[in-house]
């Protein structure tokens, strides 16, 4: 098994590295193939591997000693086991369709190559983050991923807003990650090691005041990667790259790399439920937060990422309550049909050059069939409609919110629930159906490629079918994931509370398709009241940041520079040289070449020296009447 | 009627004095050859003057021989004293010597050297500074200080120009005021203890527990201010940097070295019972002194433009420098300083020698002094060989490793430390620092600026001739190469210091 | 009242300072060198007189020499007032001021 | 000749640099770059020969000097010190082979060789008194180089450079002295020998001022906060090969040297000293990393981010313990690596535009892409990214600093943020938009020779960060030996004298010549 | 008494006469000052039993260097007033005359002189000149010779100096201005 582990892993690299080959060449079809059938060589080894595992395999390899030094061991670690080979799934599956609907979506791009590298290269990151048996491997594709992130998303690079959100994007993920780090310091300091399995063994014997603190700085690592409150302004900003990036990166894997890392370390965080309170409580804000968002937003691609920051935070209420097996099943529900919706988005963008306001799309559904069918079935499933994978994978979350009695959290989640329903319709009402704005601002929108549709189809088929794999995917999973199953008694409430839940759903497509399919103009009113604003700005938090953080910093660095180092550290050494300088340019005139003034200098030294003589020389032979004077005087 | 005083030959011991006479005796031939035949050429004098010094120096080794195997001994009435500092010193002056002498052999003509009297007045000169170390008597350490002096000033008065001549006045007048101050001082310590031999002043006073302290306090005083004139200590050193300017820079560096250095022997004799006296007020004057001299002539150093000034207050400053050792007084600090000055030798010379090298007559340029910054603007460029080893002689002064000086300068912080001195170390590099800043300032100006226009490489070695190179180049290699000889230099001079009670 | 070595002492200091003082004024080299001698002279009263009342032979031999070496003196110093004289036409030495700083 | 190996790599480069003067102009480069090759090959062969059994000193050599006063010609090398040589011919080399055809390259050629030379020495010094020797004399190469070579304002630059280094280590001087009389007290002999040294337990008190004493002259040249304004002067203002060799491996002197002689000789002091220095650390991690986001002048960017990252040897030196120290020793090499690629990299553009003030460029990516490709791998491995070399040395030393003191390490951490905050936005500043100035419109994408020394240095960035092994277990042995050392120490804290158990030490003073 | 009575005279006119010398606007008042105030001094080394100082002094002060001093006040021409200023004498007052207080102040108290042991006692029986002659060629013998030397070196340089070679300057000139006075020279000889 080991070579298929190494294969799964690997191949993206390789793709990754011959696509660098063609970088600097004119665009090349070749990289985008061979990149696509590597990423499918890694699907498959990785369905070789969870066959294996499915049947109680587990992988667990290592490569080579990476570190080793003073009682540090890191090595180079790779473990397949029922949640890495999930995620393996997750991510080799998705990445190779959006590998494949690039080639059609980048065709005209004169980074063609580059891109597939930085592409490829990102699975790779992603890969071994999954993968890796320690923490520091998981560091090294945390940052990878991360790095690829800020390639992709500046992928553009002549565009300053997607320059500037890849500086954003990673600037922000690391200050996450200086919680990761001090938190990997702090796991080091107190178990001795960061393999996985020493770590879970060693930690319950830890004083929990470290565990809660280890806990919480590992938690700060992934709000970064799943850009949680506060840091979750990057992520929108991050569509500025490629759809499929976003797709890919922003939608399906990376971001839910913080919930991988709970869920891997569950076995910590199940020692400390109050910090998972916390964790789920953060999740349950943002979901709430995010869709409000999402509601008023002019941008389809911001709305998808606002919508994947919705869903992140039901991943961080399961896994902060304790339901890791549920959270990890809707973050592979998420990741197909999020991806989905992306790609959906993409074709969209595709026909409409790059314009992203559904306000000046409508109708686009006539010319888009097929990207509206699979549109409408990835929204279904975000929403939670029955059968669609959201119902299978979020609504547990809100019973389980319910049945560990977190009955705000239950509020909150419940009603975003609703929420996502309208802003997806919202979404899909204004750019599929209603009047065709597009033409007055003289779009020719086209369907996209039939191979790229055709890489869609898969995520639209396991977007409709994965909810039905539920019970097998908890049998397998809870092989090493605790087992709880959250059901509402009796039985009736949980019926009950399913249909309110639909309900809810139904009503909130059906409002939004009302308003927007046969969208008019523009609500001039309601755009003018106070909740429009904060939401359209996002609650001007970009705006606090950039206030409070980025120009104050810029502000203390310059100050720093022109006040602190070059006006006192270096004038103060400058001062010392100038001072002595000076110095003598003041009193090189001492000697000012008159005979008379040197001979005076002479008997001035004689003189003094005689005073200073003298003085001593009597302080010396009469100390006690010079005492005695000196008492007179009033001195003692 | 008296009776006939009769001694023997034998006890003099002649041959302590064998060395001094040797260089009389070359003076005395110059001036009776001039008498027979005019108008020789001054390479005949000076390949004379090196013989005799070579033959002085041979004595010198003779008598190290003696004083190896046998210690200190005497001559003349314990007048003349062989003594480890004695023999190490004469070493330096006529090695320095040695190496000045064939300057003269200069390409281009100056005046002094078209006299067969400057060569005399110079043996005469060096044999009053071979004096000056022999002996611990006050009157004779006057009489070779004054006859050394006096011909000084005649050689710097020689080189016929009015700068020179300004130089030499000054330089005069001052020295006649030291003249009396010393005489007072000695006067005074007369008064006290009866006798003008230092170690009879020295055993008096230790036997009488320093009674009447002012009195030998206004006597060390008076001493000290005659002796600081000699060796350029401030505030008696007002005439060095005039009369360093005034005289041609071949003679500029001969007086950094050779008169300084029978003035710290002298001092040597003189402050060494004093600093082991336990009298805080000499620690304290001589601690104020070694500061002061350093900082004030480095800092004066700094803002020179013309570089052979520049040197004269380094030069000052270095005499600072060396003056800590007779504050430390310890065997090591003594070793120190003559290590320190044999090194100095070398390398001061060898900058002084580069100067005068590139001496030039009549340039409109550089009218007001013979050697500003400017001039050496971009000479790397011109003349790379000589920037090379001018900078290297920089480099060294500054005590920059491996060459010379640090050797010296390392010795001597090593020395201080080493007695409880840390204060004084640290002032010490301090100080090193900053006479780091002006010797770079010649660096910056060979290496980093652009030439000045129209001028020809050839004006950096217009006065070079033979002779000259190979004095720099002596200069140079013992500059560069230091490191060989410290080894033997130290062992050497620790011995004979040692064994002569320093 | 008797005459003792105090006495030539402070007399000797006395004159070493007129000496000093004209030295310190003179601006007339030629009157400069008359100092200088002044202060050697009274050099010379210290030494004989401590010579006289130590009855020691040495303060003798010093004032001897320092009487020789003033002779010598004279007649370096009047051969540089010559050089210079010739070459500027006059012994002031405020006119002396080439070199400075 | 394998016995005298080590003074063969010292002085080889300066025979040849002798040899340089009778070298026509026109061969000149030729003949510099293949020196450059036999010393980096030589340097190698080091490697080749280095007992990884050994954890003291090996290959030593030793002979009298001024034999009265303890001076010695000893020379050894551990497996700190190997890679650092190794490093620093090898920058001598790559510098030579990518110098820009300029002015008197003969005496650039011949300058750089005698640097080599004191770089070489001062690793490999034994002797505290060579090390001196070598230590100053470096600055005498560089000051050339920055002073004929450099910007407009290069005279300031190079003297400012050179008095304030100079004046450090004159105290660092007095340090060595007051060492040697110690030694000279406790055992009645002469010896600058620092592997002797090494046994020599010094009171607390003795141990503070020399500790300090050696901290001035090391903390100039790495330079730590308050001495550090030197450095942009003349990075700013040297050409880019002195400001890649400065960076590269001259800064590096100085950690190295904390490691050579604070550790060892004051271990207590060393300890006493921990959180002053800690602090210092953080104020030039996150200070200088401020300043250096302030900056408008891209090479600016990079000296200023040198400071930062030598903030992170520094506290991983202080660490005490064997995973920081060992970190920091990497991360000098790390640092080696990467800024002097960074420094070439900035010299590439400003060998075309003449100018390296950022404003001037932006939209670099679309003319240079391969410029901007090695550029943003080399920026990548200087904030840090795993699987670069930089990480490895960042990652432990924090590590290692975080078991000293964990608010303090809390805060160093930042550096991850600081860092990738001046290093992107100077990277988007320049590479990134469109191409706003039309000067850089038809700018020549990165040549041949450029490539011929950056490809080593990106590949040697990833090797080491994938696979840090073989050069991190040496440093760990010699690590561990001086770590041992101060514990030996500190067993017997307080009186003046030797320490009791030397058997053990005897391994580090003994020449050993074991030949593979 | 007497003893007392020429010390004070003496004391008082030596006083005085340097007092002129160094005052004084008239050169030749100064000179003659300096020669009486000298020929005083003799006096005292009379009174003091150093008969063969006193004749020295008279001869050597007297009447060499004063003679030398006259010569060269003809010479330079200063026998007329001489302008001096008086701007900064008060400096000048003040530092001499806390040196000579400050001396003084020490002096006036006793010397420990009088328990000192003579090295050179005079001869018994001998006269002055004798016991100096005893004393001069054995002891000094060397400052002697040395004495000697240095007349020389000041004689050689008194003749160096003042001579005519020193009016032209081969410092000044440049090497073809010495290579044409050369060749005339050669041309005379010819």
């Amino acid at each position: 098994m080991e070579f298929y582990l190494y294969v799964a892993l690997f191949a993206p690299l390789v793709g990754s590295l011959f696509s660098a080959l063609f970088t600097a060449k004119k665009a090349n079809k070749i990289t985008g193939y061979v990149a696509s059938f590597l990423l499918f060589v890694s699907f498959v080894a990785s369905g070789i591997l969870l066959y294996d595992v499915w049947h109680g395999g587990s992988v667990h390899v290592h490569l080579m000693t990476w570190i080793n030094t003073g009682g540090l061991y890191i090595p180079f670690g790779f473990i397949v086991d029922n949640i890495s080979v999930t995620m393996m799934m997750v991510v080799t599956t998705v990445s190779m369709l959006v590998h494949i609907y690039s080639i059609g979506y980048m065709d005209h791009d004169e980074g063609f190559n580059r891109f597939f590298s930085y592409l490829s290269a990102f699975v790779f990151s992603m890969m071994i983050l999954v993968m890796s048996d320690n923490f520091a491997g998981l560091f090294i594709g945390w940052e990878g991923v991360g790095l690829c992130s800020w390639l992709l998303i500046g992928f553009w690079y002549h565009k300053e807003s997607a320059s500037w959100a890849a500086n954003e994007a990673f600037i922000m993920n690391r200050i996450a990650d200086v919680g990761m780090l001090i938190g990997i310091f702090m796991i080091y300091y107190t178990t001795g090691s960061l393999q996985y399995d020493k770590v879970f063994a060693a930690l319950p014997s830890a004083s929990p005041y470290v565990v809660t603190l280890i806990g919480s700085l590992l938690f700060i690592g992934a709000m970064g990667k799943s850009a949680q409150f506060p840091l979750h302004t990057w992520l929108a900003d991050a569509m500025e790259g490629p759809t499929p990036v976003s797709a890919l990166i922003h939608a399906a894997t990376m971001v839910t790399a913080g919930v991988f890392l709970i869920i891997r370390s569950h076995a910590l965080y199940q020692m400390i439920p109050n910090v998972g309170e916390f964790i789920a409580s953060l999740g349950a804000f943002v979901a709430i937060f995010a869709a409000s968002m999402a509601l008023v937003n002019r941008d389809i691609k911001r709305i998808v990422a606002y919508s994947t920051l919705s869903q992140l935070g039901y991943m961080f209420v399961a896994a902060g309550l304790g339901a890791y097996w549920i959270a990890l099943f809707h973050l592979v529900a998420h990741a197909f049909f999020k991806s989905l919706l992306f790609l959906g988005a993409g074709n969209v963008m595709h026909a409409m050059d790059d314009e992203l306001d559904p306000f000046k799309m409508g109708g686009l559904g006539k010319k888009m069939k097929w990207t509206l069918i699979l549109m409408v079935i990835a929204s279904m499933a975000l929403a939670g409609l029955v059968p669609f994978a959201g119902f299978f994978s979020k609504d547990p979350i809100i019973e389980a919110s319910f049945v560990s009695h977190h009955y705000i959290i239950y509020a909150t989640i419940w009603i975003t629930a609703g929420l996502t329903a309208f802003y997806s319709f919202r979404m899909i009402g204004l750019v599929f159906f209603g009047e065709e704005r597009y033409k007055i601002f003289g779009f020719h929108p086209h369907e996209a490629y039939r191979f790229m549709l055709l890489a869609m189809a898969p995520l639209g088929i396991l977007s409709i079918i994965i909810g039905f794999f539920r019970t097998p995917f908890y049998n397998f999973i809870t092989n090493i994931l605790p087992s709880t199953i959250y059901e509402v008694h009796p039985e009736a409430l949980a019926w009950g509370m399913n249909i309110a839940t639909q309900a809810l759903v139904v009503l909130f497509i059906w409002y939004p398709w009302q308003k927007y399919a046969k969208f008019k103009g523009a609500d001039k009113v309601f755009e003018q009241h106070f909740i429009y604003k904060l939401l359209f700005n996002q609650y001007y938090i970009p705006n606090f940041y950039n206030k409070c953080i980025v120009v104050p910093y810029t502000r203390v660095s310059n100050f720093f520079w022109m006040s602190i180092d070059l006006k006192i550290v270096d004038a103060t050494v400058d001062l010392i040289a100038n001072t002595l300088y000076k110095t003598g340019k003041k009193t090189r005139y001492v000697q000012d070449g008159n005979l008379s003034s040197m001979l005076k200098w002479m008997v001035f030294g004689l003189v003094f020296l005689l005073l200073m003589a003298v003085a001593y020389g009597l302080a010396f032979e009469y100390p006690s009447k010079i005492a005695e004077i000196l008492l007179n005087l009033g001195v003692h | 009627m008296l009776a006939p005083i009769s001694f023997s030959m034998q006890s003099l011991n002649i041959e302590t004095i064998a060395p001094i006479l040797v260089t009389i005796a070359g003076g005395l031939f110059i001036l009776i050859m001039d008498l027979f035949k005019k108008d020789l050429n001054k390479s005949l004098y000076v390949v004379i003057s090196l013989l005799f010094l070579l033959m002085s120096f041979g004595f010198l080794i003779d008598l190290s021989v003696f004083f190896a195997a046998n210690g200190t001994f005497t001559g003349f009435f314990n007048l003349v004293v062989v003594d480890g500092i004695s023999l190490i010193s004469q070493f330096i002056i006529v090695g320095a010597s040695m190496l000045f002498v064939p300057l003269a052999l200069s390409s281009k003509r100056f005046h002094e050297f078209s006299y067969p009297e400057f060569f005399a007045l110079f043996l005469f000169m060096i044999a009053g500074f071979q004096i000056m170390v022999s002996t611990d008597n006050l009157i004779l350490i006057f009489l070779g200080l004054e006859s050394a002096s006096l011909a000084l000033y005649t050689l710097i008065a020689l080189h016929n120009r009015s700068k020179s001549f300004e130089a030499a006045v000054k330089y005069f007048t001052m020295g006649a005021l030291a003249a009396g101050l010393y005489v007072f001082g000695a006067m005074v310590l007369y008064a006290i203890t009866g006798s003008v031999e230092i170690h009879q002043i020295a055993s008096i006073l230790v036997a009488n527990h320093y009674i009447n302290l002012a009195y030998v306090l206004i006597g060390i005083v008076f001493l000290f201010a005659a002796l600081a004139f000699k060796v350029a200590i401030i505030p008696f050193h007002t005439w060095a940097p005039d009369v360093y300017e005034g005289a041609s820079a071949s003679m500029a560096g001969y007086m950094s070295i050779v008169p300084k250095i029978a003035g710290f022997v002298v001092m040597m004799r003189l402050f060494e019972f004093l600093v082991h006296s336990g009298l805080p007020w000499i620690e304290v004057i001589l601690y104020a002194s070694v500061v002061i001299t350093m900082t004030a002539s480095n800092i004066w150093a700094l803002v020179q433009t013309d570089v052979k000034r520049m040197l004269a207050y380094s030069s000052i400053s270095h005499a600072g420098f060396v003056l800590s050792a007779i504050l430390i007084g310890t065997t090591q600090a003594n070793t120190a300083l003559f290590l320190y000055w044999i090194l100095f030798t070398f390398t001061n010379l060898g900058a002084f020698s580069m100067l005068w090298i590139s001496r030039q007559k009549n340039l409109d340029k550089w009218k007001s002094s013979d050697h500003p910054y400017e001039k050496f603007s971009g000479m790397i460029h011109t003349s790379p060989v000589a920037a090379v080893i001018m900078g290297i002689f920089m480099l060294s002064l500054a005590g920059v490793p491996p060459f010379a000086l640090f050797w010296g300068k390392m010795y001597m912080i090593s020395s201080a430390v080493t007695s409880g001195f840390t204060v004084l170390a640290v002032i010490m590099v301090l100080n090193s620092a900053i006479a780091a800043f002006y010797y770079l300032k010649l660096i910056v100006y060979m290496f980093m600026k652009e030439p000045v226009s129209n001028v020809h490489g050839r004006i950096y070695t217009m006065n070079t001739s033979k002779a000259l190179s190979t004095v720099i180049g002596v200069a140079a290699i013992v500059t560069i190469f230091a490191i060989i000889v410290i080894n033997p230099l130290l062992e050497i001079i620790t011995s004979f210091v040692y064994n002569s009670g320093f | 009242m008797s005459i003792g070595l105090g006495h030539y002492l402070i007399l000797s200091i006395i004159l070493f300072a007129i000496g000093l003082v004209g030295v310190m004024r003179r601006k007339n080299l030629l009157l400069l060198f008359f100092s200088t001698e002044i202060l050697l002279n009274s050099v010379n009263i210290g030494f004989v007189a401590i010579s006289h009342f130590h009855h020691d032979l040495t303060g003798q031999m010093f004032a001897l020499f320092i009487i020789a070496v003033a002779a010598s003196e004279v007649a370096v110093g009047l051969g540089l007032l010559i050089v210079w004289y010739k070459r500027q036409n006059n012994i002031n030495l405020d006119q002396m001021n080439s070199m400075k700083g | 000749m394998q016995d005298y190996i080590l003074s063969i790599v010292i002085f080889f480069p300066a025979v040849a640099a002798i040899f340089g003067f009778i070298i026509n102009k026109n061969s000149m480069r030729a003949y510099g770059v293949a020196v450059g090759v036999i010393e980096f090959i030589l340097s190698l062969d080091l490697w080749w020969i280095y007992n990884p059994n050994i954890a003291g000193f090996q290959l030593i050599e030793k002979i009298p000097v001024i034999a009265s006063f303890g001076i010695n010609y000893q020379v050894g090398m551990n497996g700190i010190s190997l890679f650092i040589v190794i490093m620093a011919s090898f920058f001598t080399m790559i510098g030579i082979a990518s110098l820009t055809p300029t002015k008197n390259i003969k005496n650039m050629i011949i300058t750089l060789l005698l640097l080599q030379m004191t770089m070489a020495g001062v690793f490999l010094a034994l002797d505290a008194m060579l090390f001196y020797a070598f230590w100053e004399f470096s600055l005498v190469p560089m000051l050339y180089i920055i002073g004929a070579w450099g910007g407009p304002l290069r005279i300031y630059a190079s003297v400012k450079f050179f008095l304030y280094t100079f004046t450090g280590s004159l105290i660092m001087l007095v340090g060595l002295l007051f060492m040697a009389y110690f030694y000279y007290q406790t055992t009645g002999v002469w010896s600058f020998s620092i592997p002797d040294w090494y046994n020599l337990v010094l009171p607390l008190n003795y141990q503070i001022w020399l500790f300090i004493a050696f901290f001035i002259g090391f903390a100039v040249k790495v330079p730590m906060f308050p001495f550090h304004t030197w450095l942009p002067y003349a990075h700013g203002q040297a050409p880019t090969i002195g400001s890649v060799i400065l960076a590269a491996i001259l800064l590096k002197m100085g950690t190295y040297a904390f490691i050579l002689f604070s550790l060892p000789m004051f271990p207590d002091a060393s300890k006493y000293f921990v959180y002053p220095i800690a602090i210092l650390s953080l104020i030039m991690i996150i200070y200088t990393a401020m300043v250096a986001y302030a900056q408008k002048d891209l090479k600016q960017v990079v000296a200023y981010s040198s400071i930062s990252h030598m903030g992170i040897i520094i506290l991983g030196i202080f660490s005490l313990n064997i995973i920081g120290i060992s970190g920091s020793v990497f991360l000098m090499i790390a640092h080696g690596i990467v800024s002097g690629a960074l420094f070439l990299l900035v010299g590439v553009i400003y060998d075309r535009r003449h100018t390296k003030m950022m404003n001037e460029f932006g939209g670099l990516a679309h003319v240079m892409p391969r410029y901007a490709t090695i550029f943003g791998i080399i920026m990548m491995a200087s904030v840090g990214m795993p699987l670069t070399i930089n990480f490895i040395g960042e990652f432990l030393s924090l590590l290692g600093f975080f078991k000293e003191s964990h608010t303090l390490a809390i805060i160093a951490v930042f550096a991850i943020v600081v860092g990738a905050i001046y290093m992107l936005t100077s990277y988007k500043k320049v590479f990134f938009g469109n191409i706003t100035n039309e000067a850089n419109r038809h700018l020549p994408d990165i040549n041949a020779r450029e490539l011929l020394a950056l490809i080593p240095l990106v590949i040697i960035a990833i090797w080491l960060g994938v696979y840090p092994n073989p050069i991190l277990r040496p440093i760990t042995k010699s690590v561990t030996h001086i770590v041992e050392i101060m514990h030996d120490k500190e067993a017997q804290a307080g009186r003046l004298s030797l320490v009791s158990n030397p058997e053990k030490l005897a391994l580090a003073s003994q020449a050993t010549r074991e030949v593979r | 008494m007497f003893e007392a009575i020429a010390f004070y005279i003496f004391s008082i006119l030596t006083i005085i006469m340097f007092y002129i010398t160094i005052s004084t606007k008239q050169p030749l008042y100064a000179l003659t000052s300096l020669g009486a105030g000298m020929i005083l001094i003799s006096g005292f080394f009379f009174m003091l039993g150093a008969d063969f100082l006193g004749v020295v002094q008279i001869i050597v002060y007297t009447g060499a260097i004063m003679a030398l001093y006259a010569f060269g006040m003809m010479f330079f021409n200063t026998t007329k007033e001489i302008q001096e200023p008086r701007h900064d004498s008060g400096a000048v007052v003040t530092l001499s005359t806390v040196a000579a207080i400050l001396v003084i102040m020490i002096f006036v108290g006793p010397i420990i002189g009088d328990k000192m042991v003579s090295l050179y006692p005079p001869l018994q029986g001998a006269t002055n000149t004798q016991s100096i002659g005893m004393v001069l060629f054995t002891k000094y013998l060397v400052p002697f010779e040395l004495a000697a030397i240095m007349l020389l070196v000041a004689m050689v340089a008194g003749i160096v100096l003042a001579g005519k070679k020193m009016d032209r300057s081969l410092t000044l000139m440049t090497e073809e201005e010495i290579a044409m006075e050369q060749e005339a020279k050669n041309k005379v000889l010819v």
